[in-house]
């Protein structure tokens, strides 16, 4: 296999934005018939890599040999042309059309004339989502889908284009076991037909499931492309960071304190329904539930983002009013929310001013905000979650994905909640910063805080979680204590096969 | 991008490089207005005369007045088009209750209540309903100037007391500035602190780049907005008593069209229409620069028609500039990047 | 004489210039510097006037330019008359959007013996020194209604098609129209309703529309302004109303000969818009050179329009307007 | 695994007919079809001449120009962007026409193309600034709004195409018929229905809602969108060209200011009729509609006799009401449907 010639390949290329050099002197290959993963450290340049790749980037030095012959891509078009379909890190759909012209746009099915055939448009998409193993309506819009839910658009999307080459971006960090694994399926199929895939995760379990070499690259530089067969996941996470990892889920003991965040029969018509559940201090509350369950719907309504139609939120022995944020965070409630590019960050605004967004009160020094205090609230922060930046004045929209999310996080630490509220605080992260991010956590807690995280990653659950909720279908399903805990009890409630005991 | 709301990454008056900061759109037009001013000083003898200028910033004062909330809207991607409209209302309410024997002392304070129920009007509509500004404020743009003829008809009344005639007109002793534009250099000075300097400014601009980022980070989006409506629609009522004692008449047509010249200089200052993005600075030297330029192509006899097309390429040519600076030295910096980094 | 306020009342009505006296024998001064400054340049009844105007100064050795604002509004006006000011013309004809906020500025130029005369449309007496009326308000408005009287034979319901509400010469005639029909001989007629159509030919249009559907049975509409006589004739002349309608009012010659042919407009009024200006341009020399001060009675020469005299309040009138019909339009080209 | 999408099982099932009801409740040219309605039957109800033939042909001859204009804004404003020139390239094109045609008798297709090329050129000026160098297009359509306008007045200063130099035949363009129906009219709805058939029907026409929908969305997806935002500004600028020359057909007497201040009018017919001002939703139907309720509304306070005075605040009130009830409608319909689908999900 490894014998056949490379479909598309990088040559010693190099890209820079102003100061940051992205990538220097990296080359890759990518055969038929072999899944390629890349691995690296968010800001490892990565995502840039697959720019270069899907013709979003010319690269300043180095060229893209397709099948061997030099090929100058001019726009994602050519690439597309060439037969290279991408799925991107952030989902870039078309909001206003339905998920069927997302998929197709720009290669729809003709009819006479000229004009679409809607009939087979709709037809190929529901074919393509049955092949995904998914339930969408072809003719929905695609506002208001869920980031799972674009992601699978986005997968559908690529996988019509009946591409030679496949390039996938992180395309599972919003999506849960069984998705993964139709993911994975079809992959499989498409390496047997002779397709050459590249594959970027973060879950490292998920590279060697898949995957037949590794490209490693750190800082921007080529570090090593190898079988993956002969190395463990140690030596991987030895080759992004450079050094070795301890563990990933640092859990430290703490002594439990009383609830602080009460939540009561909490109900928002047709998302969630009397939803009952309390945190205390100094433990870390994971909140289960397969795509879709309506975890971060509950969460939401809770800081007040969204209103709620029955129940009660009480934050200390005070209860909130339903709809306002500020409130809740003036209770001591942060969010850290699940869609960072929308609620997250302002994209255009700098590094400092977002983190500082949240804490302008506590940065006034007499009316006036204090450009010292918030560029030093920044940089600490910077350090401690190991943010990879040129400059703290810099958008926060350059910064790589992972970067952004250490970014809120940093946004929402540094308000000093009692109770933290996390939705897939760790989407997107590299291993090492992950470690780093439950360390956090863990110690947060230790020290009193509340911790309510919403995670898709079952490790991570288990790993951290003093209790795990299980929600299904808007409903609480089960509550799990840690030692009772497992991949196949809250599997079992998250998929709905215990509705006796939730109720 | 998750399909709710548009992320500005790439709105075209972003320069995302560093290198390109330098050349940003409002140093450009604080450039123009020296070189403009520096021009007409040698070249037109009656230009740079104290009368002149003082004639030329008293022209100005309502423009350069509104254009400060305006600058607070856009940035917070909104805009107000029934600003003309709320003078030309003032105006007539000031002349009718003038008429009716009112005192002025009286008189400007309603106009200020009027003028706060006409922003709250467009405020509520935006926030409550969620309707785009630019709809509403057409609206209102037209429901205010029809109250204005309701309220005054097609009388016009003058003959106002000369003391605040005076107040609106005379320069403030040893000085060319009129007091109205004394009034705006204040104004301007605690507009660029509060958006520049305080968290209220911060929070204008989250609001302005990323609705939804801003409110999940407590800001409370709605309430800014509507008070900056209501801002908006005291200065703008508070301009029309201005207009109408510096012109010594009372009309409902007055300040008719104002709003486009309004948005003309706050654009030409450098203010992202999509919000988000902006200097008070930029918008300030944009004022500046239109009534300055015109008060020159007037001295020098320039139709009145090709003032109209410098302040048209003005605006282009302020807009143009930055980028094509930037694609040169992007292009010398890449010669084989250059069309991926200009269209990122 | 002088430039204050109170000078406005009694026989002597307009300000003089700086107090000056009257030399009827002084010769007018070469190369005067002369401006007119319309209501709106690209108005073409304007244009006409001022053309004949800066014409009838080189007459004169002066030289006229014409500046001005492309809106109608009083505060672009200002910003021009105070260039003009900066610039010390000799002499400012101004036709005023408003009677009072172009008032500050003029009695500045006063003051700094810029002679100022109004035309087409007046400002506040005490701020210019001459007016130069093209006819007399009051006979414009009277002779409107006598000739919409005359055509739908003395009775039925009559509507008015105005510019912008705010105008001062439209409301003035309009004023007169209203007590004109106070007369018993006018008792047939009823003035349903006065429209405004903004001095803008589509606004007019649909005005004239929505009058006729709203009063089926009008019988005349009085457009005393060129740009709402053409629109409201042009509908007329398109729709099921023609014949049944008369229009009338104040309009040129080239604008409605179309509709004087096709039989849509009977008769119309005018005076010559190029003599106005002419005139107006002479009552500025004379005053700029010392001729005239403004008050009533004196009397300046006006080129080939021959000796003018300064009535009451200081206003010069132009003379009778010329009615138009069928049989003497082809001798009119302006 | 169905459980990602249980919300949408309901709509899977549904089938036709759901999908049919679905459509007529998202339409958002319903409601402002319904509030015409309204308004004319109130209209009619107190003074019967409102539809008399006369009435209803002065409507359409009316609202056509402006619907014209909404119709090429509308592309525009899909690709998210806007087009402030209208007014301006309307008032260029009727006095150049006019000169054109000035004593001569020349043959309407020649004038007709004149016009629109003379739009086409504006158009390509505001489409190169926008897509090629992207500078903001509300900004740069400022600016060629001042220009074009500069260049028309300085142009015209003052001079005035007479009714009696237009040729009869131009003339007969704005107020002739065929089979009773007026030729303006029947010019808009025709171009009216092929950009729509377009937009919906042909790929490309998709990707303007794609491009405004997202442009950084339409880079990746390889979209050419340099050349649609170039013909969007172009078909607006041709049908500003081909309003032009219908302006000086339907009025006669042109001076340089013809369409003053439209751009507003336009936009705002265009927003009253549904079209999303952040770009990639509406139809030009709606905007077409809206340029009809925005000129009906003219019309109805002029017939009902309303006071001089109070038709602008009332056409105002009218404007505001139109766009909230609309608003409130369209909230309505989205909450009406997730409840309906959450029930089916359950
Ligand atoms: N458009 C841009 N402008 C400036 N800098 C950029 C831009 N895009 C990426 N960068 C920088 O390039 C570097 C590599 O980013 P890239 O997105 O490729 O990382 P990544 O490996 O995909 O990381 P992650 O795992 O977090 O997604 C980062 O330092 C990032 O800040
Ligand atoms: N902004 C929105 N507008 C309309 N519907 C939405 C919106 N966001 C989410 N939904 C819908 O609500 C349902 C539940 O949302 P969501 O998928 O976020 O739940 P979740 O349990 O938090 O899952 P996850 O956190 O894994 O994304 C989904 O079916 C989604 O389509
Ligand atoms: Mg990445
Ligand atoms: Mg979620």
């Amino acid at each position: 296999m490894s014998e056949s010639p490379p479909i598309l390949a990088l040559e010693r290329v190099s890209m820079a934005f102003g100061a940051v050099r992205a990538l220097q002197d990296v080359s890759i290959d990518l055969r038929g018939g072999e899944i390629h993963a890349l691995a690296g450290e968010n800001g490892a340049g990565k995502s840039t890599l697959v720019k270069i790749l899907a013709g979003v980037h010319r690269p300043d030095e180095g060229q893209v040999l397709l099948d061997g012959s030099p090929r100058d891509f001019r726009g994602p078009g050519d690439a597309q042309h060439a037969g290279v379909a991408v799925i991107y890190q952030e989902p870039t759909l078309f909001p206003d059309l339905s998920v069927a012209e997302n998929i197709f746009m720009g290669r729809q099915p003709r009819a006479g004339l000229g004009r679409i055939d809607r009939r087979a448009l709709r037809a190929q998409t529901a074919a393509l989502f049955e092949r995904l193993g998914v339930s969408l309506d072809p003719d929905r819009p695609a506002r208001g889908l869920s980031i799972a839910d674009q992601q699978i658009v986005e997968i559908a999307k690529a996988l019509s284009r009946d591409a030679r080459v496949l390039v996938m971006d992180e395309p599972t960090a919003a999506l849960s076991g069984n998705e993964v694994a139709r993911l994975f399926t079809v992959a499989r199929t498409l390496r047997e037909q002779g397709c050459a895939l590249l594959f970027i995760s973060h879950r490292l379990e998920e590279i060697f499931e898949l995957c037949q070499r590794v490209t490693t690259l750190r800082d921007g530089r080529l570090i090593a492309t190898e079988e993956l067969q002969g190395i463990t996941p140690d030596d991987l996470v030895q080759r992004m960071v450079g050094r070795e990892l301890d563990t990933l889920y640092p859990k430290q003991d703490t002594t439990v304190g009383e609830a602080v965040l009460k939540v009561e029969r909490l109900t928002r018509e047709g998302v969630f329904t009397d939803v009952s559940f309390e945190v205390r201090t100094g433990e870390i509350v994971a909140l289960a539930g397969l795509v879709g369950a309506g975890r971060s719907e509950v969460v939401r309504a809770v800081f007040g983002v969204d209103r709620y139609d029955a129940g009660s939120v009480t934050v200390g022995g005070r209860r909130l009013p339903g709809g306002s944020p500020t409130a809740a965070m003036s209770a001591g409630i942060a969010l850290v929310p699940e869609d960072r590019r929308q609620q997250g960050l302002v994209m255009d605004g700098s590094i400092e001013r977002n983190i500082g967004l949240t804490t302008l009160r506590a940065l006034r020094r007499g009316p006036l905000v204090s450009r010292r205090a918030e560029r030093d609230r920044a940089a600490d922060w910077a350090i401690r979650l190991q943010l990879k930046y040129a400059r703290l004045s810099d958008a926060v929209g350059v910064l790589s994905g992972g970067n952004q999310q250490k970014v809120v996080l940093a946004k929402w630490l540094s308000t000093e909640p009692t109770v933290l509220i996390v939705d897939e605080p760790t989407r997107g992260i590299d291993v090492g910063t992950k470690a780093e991010v439950h360390r956090l956590l863990s110690e947060l807690a230790a020290d009193g805080l509340a911790v309510l995280m919403i995670s898709s990653d079952l490790p991570e659950v288990l790993g951290m979680a003093d209790r795990v909720l299980v929600m299904y279908e808007g409903r609480l399903a089960a509550e799990i204590p840690r030692d009772e805990a497992t991949e196949e009890t809250v599997v079992a409630a998250a998929t709905g096969r215990n509705r006796r005991e939730a109720a | 991008m998750a399909p709710d709301a548009p992320v500005k990454t790439s709105s075209p008056g972003a320069l995302p490089n560093p290198v390109t900061r330098l050349v940003r759109w409002d140093v450009i037009v604080t450039a123009l207005l020296i070189v403009v001013f520096a021009g007409g000083a040698l070249g037109t003898p009656d230009f740079a005369t104290s009368d002149n200028l003082s004639f030329a910033l008293d022209d100005l004062s309502e423009i350069a007045l509104i254009a400060l909330p305006m600058t607070l809207l856009v940035v917070a991607a909104e805009v107000d088009l029934s600003v003309a409209s709320v003078l030309g209302l003032s105006s007539a309410l000031l002349g009718a209750l003038w008429d009716a024997g009112w005192a002025i002392e009286t008189i400007i304070p309603l106009l200020i209540i009027v003028g706060a129920i006409a922003g709250l009007v467009n405020g509520l509509l935006v926030t409550r309903l969620g309707l785009p500004s630019l709809a509403v404020t057409i609206g209102t743009l037209t429901l205010y100037r029809g109250l204005a003829y309701v309220v005054l008809g097609t009388k016009a009344v003058a003959q106002f007391p000369q003391n605040y005639a005076d107040l609106a007109t005379k320069t403030v002793p040893g000085t060319p500035i009129p007091y109205p534009f004394a009034l705006f250099i204040v104004a301007a000075i605690v507009t660029a602190v509060v958006l520049h300097a305080t968290g209220a400014g911060r929070a204008i601009f989250a609001t302005g780049a990323q609705e939804e980022a801003a409110f999940f980070a407590g800001i409370r989006v709605k309430r800014i907005k509507l008070l900056l409506f209501v801002v908006s629609g005291v200065v703008s009522a508070f301009a029309g008593a201005i207009y109408t004692l510096r012109y010594g008449s009372a009309r409902a047509d007055n300040g008719l069209g104002l709003e486009l010249a309004v948005i003309a200089a706050v654009l030409l200052g450098g203010v992202d229409f999509d919000g988000g993005r902006g200097t008070l600075g930029g918008v300030v030297a944009g004022v500046l620069l239109i009534g300055l330029l015109r008060n020159l192509l007037m001295l020098r006899d320039v139709a009145t028609e090709i003032q109209s097309i410098v302040t048209g390429l003005l605006l282009i040519v302020s807009v143009l500039t930055p980028r094509i600076i930037a694609g040169v030295r992007e292009a010398r910096r890449h010669p084989r990047g250059s069309i991926s980094a200009s269209s990122q | 004489g002088g430039t204050t306020k109170k000078s406005s009342s009694g026989d002597n009505g307009a300000a003089a210039t700086s107090g000056a006296k009257a030399n009827p024998n002084a010769p007018i001064k070469k190369g005067l510097k002369v401006a007119f400054l319309p209501k709106q340049v690209n108005n073409p009844y304007e244009t006409i006037v001022d053309k004949a105007g800066i014409a009838g100064a080189k007459e004169y050795g002066g030289t006229a330019k014409e500046v001005g604002p492309s809106d109608a509004s009083a505060s672009s006006q200002i910003s021009y008359l105070n260039t003009l000011i900066q610039q010390q013309q000799d002499a400012i004809l101004i036709a005023a959007n408003d009677p009072n906020a172009v008032c500050g500025p003029l009695k500045q130029a006063m003051s700094r013996k810029i002679a100022v005369v109004t035309y087409d449309s007046d400002a506040a007496k005490e701020c210019r020194d001459v007016f130069i009326n093209q006819a007399s308000s009051e006979e414009i408005g009277r002779s409107e209604i006598k000739v919409i009287s005359d055509l739908i034979g003395g009775k039925g319901k009559i509507a008015i098609l105005s510019a912008t509400a705010n105008a001062t010469n439209q409301n003035t005639w309009i004023g007169f129209m209203k007590d004109e029909l106070k007369k018993p001989e006018y008792a047939g007629i009823q003035l349903v309703k006065v429209a405004y159509g903004d001095d803008d030919d589509q606004k007019s249009f649909q005005q004239t529309q929505g009058l006729l559907q709203a009063y089926p049975d009008l019988k005349g509409i009085i457009a005393p302004t060129t740009v709402g006589i053409a629109a409201a004739a042009r509908y007329v002349s398109a729709s099921k109303y023609k014949g049944k309608v008369q229009v009338s009012g104040l309009g040129t010659p080239n604008q409605m000969r179309k509709f004087v042919k096709d039989g849509t407009v009977s008769k119309f009024e005018l005076w010559n818009p190029g003599d106005l200006g002419y005139l107006a341009s002479y009552a500025a020399a004379a005053l700029a050179s010392g001729q005239i001060t403004g008050a009533q009675g004196e009397k300046f020469k006006a080129g080939r329009l021959g000796e003018r005299t300064i009535g009451a309040d200081g206003e010069v009138i132009l003379g009778p307007p010329t009615v138009f019909d069928k049989n003497n339009i082809d001798n009119f080209h302006f | 695994m169905a459980t990602i999408t249980t919300t949408e099982a309901g709509a899977e099932t549904g089938g036709g007919g759901r999908r049919l009801v679905d459509t007529v409740l998202r339409a958002r040219e319903l409601s402002i079809l319904a509030a015409l309605i309204v308004l004319v039957v109130v209209t009619t109800a107190a003074n019967s001449s409102f539809l008399s033939q006369q009435g209803v042909k002065d409507i359409f001859l009316n609202a056509s120009i402006l619907a014209l204009l909404a119709v090429g804004q509308t592309m525009v404003v899909i690709t998210r962007n806007i087009d402030l020139s209208v007014g301006s390239v309307v008032g260029l094109v009727a006095f150049a026409s006019g000169k054109f045609v000035l004593g001569h008798d020349r043959n309407i297709v020649l004038v007709l193309i004149l016009g629109m090329a003379i739009g086409a050129v504006c158009g390509l000026v505001n489409g190169v600034l926008v897509s090629f160098f992207r500078v903001p297009a509300l900004v740069v359509t400022l600016g060629t709004l001042y220009v074009i306008q500069g260049l028309d007045y300085y142009w015209a200063h003052g001079q005035q195409i007479n009714a009696a130099d237009v040729p009869n035949s131009l003339l007969e363009l704005g107020s002739g018929s065929v089979l009773g129906i007026p030729y303006l009219p029947l010019i808009t709805v025709v171009v009216m229905l092929a950009v729509g058939y377009y937009l919906r029907s042909y790929p490309s026409g998709r990707e303007f809602y794609a491009i405004g929908s997202n442009p950084d969305a339409a880079r990746l997806a390889g979209l050419s969108i340099r050349r649609r935002i170039l013909t969007a500004y172009a078909c607006s600028g041709i049908l500003a060209g081909l309003a032009g020359v219908l302006w000086l057909a339907r009025f006669g007497t042109v001076v340089a200011d013809a369409a003053h201040g439209w751009e507003l009018r336009v936009v705002a017919a265009v927003v009253v009729g549904g079209v999303a001002i952040v770009g990639g939703l509406g139809t030009v139907y709606g905007a077409a509609l809206g340029a009809l309720l925005l000129t009906t509304i003219g019309s109805v306070l002029v017939v009902l006799k309303v006071n001089s005075f109070w038709q602008d605040a009332i056409s105002g009130l009218l404007l505001l009401l139109a766009i909230s009830v609309d608003r409130l409608l369209s909230l309505r319909v989205t909450r009406a449907l997730r409840r309906r689908n959450v029930r089916h999900g359950a």
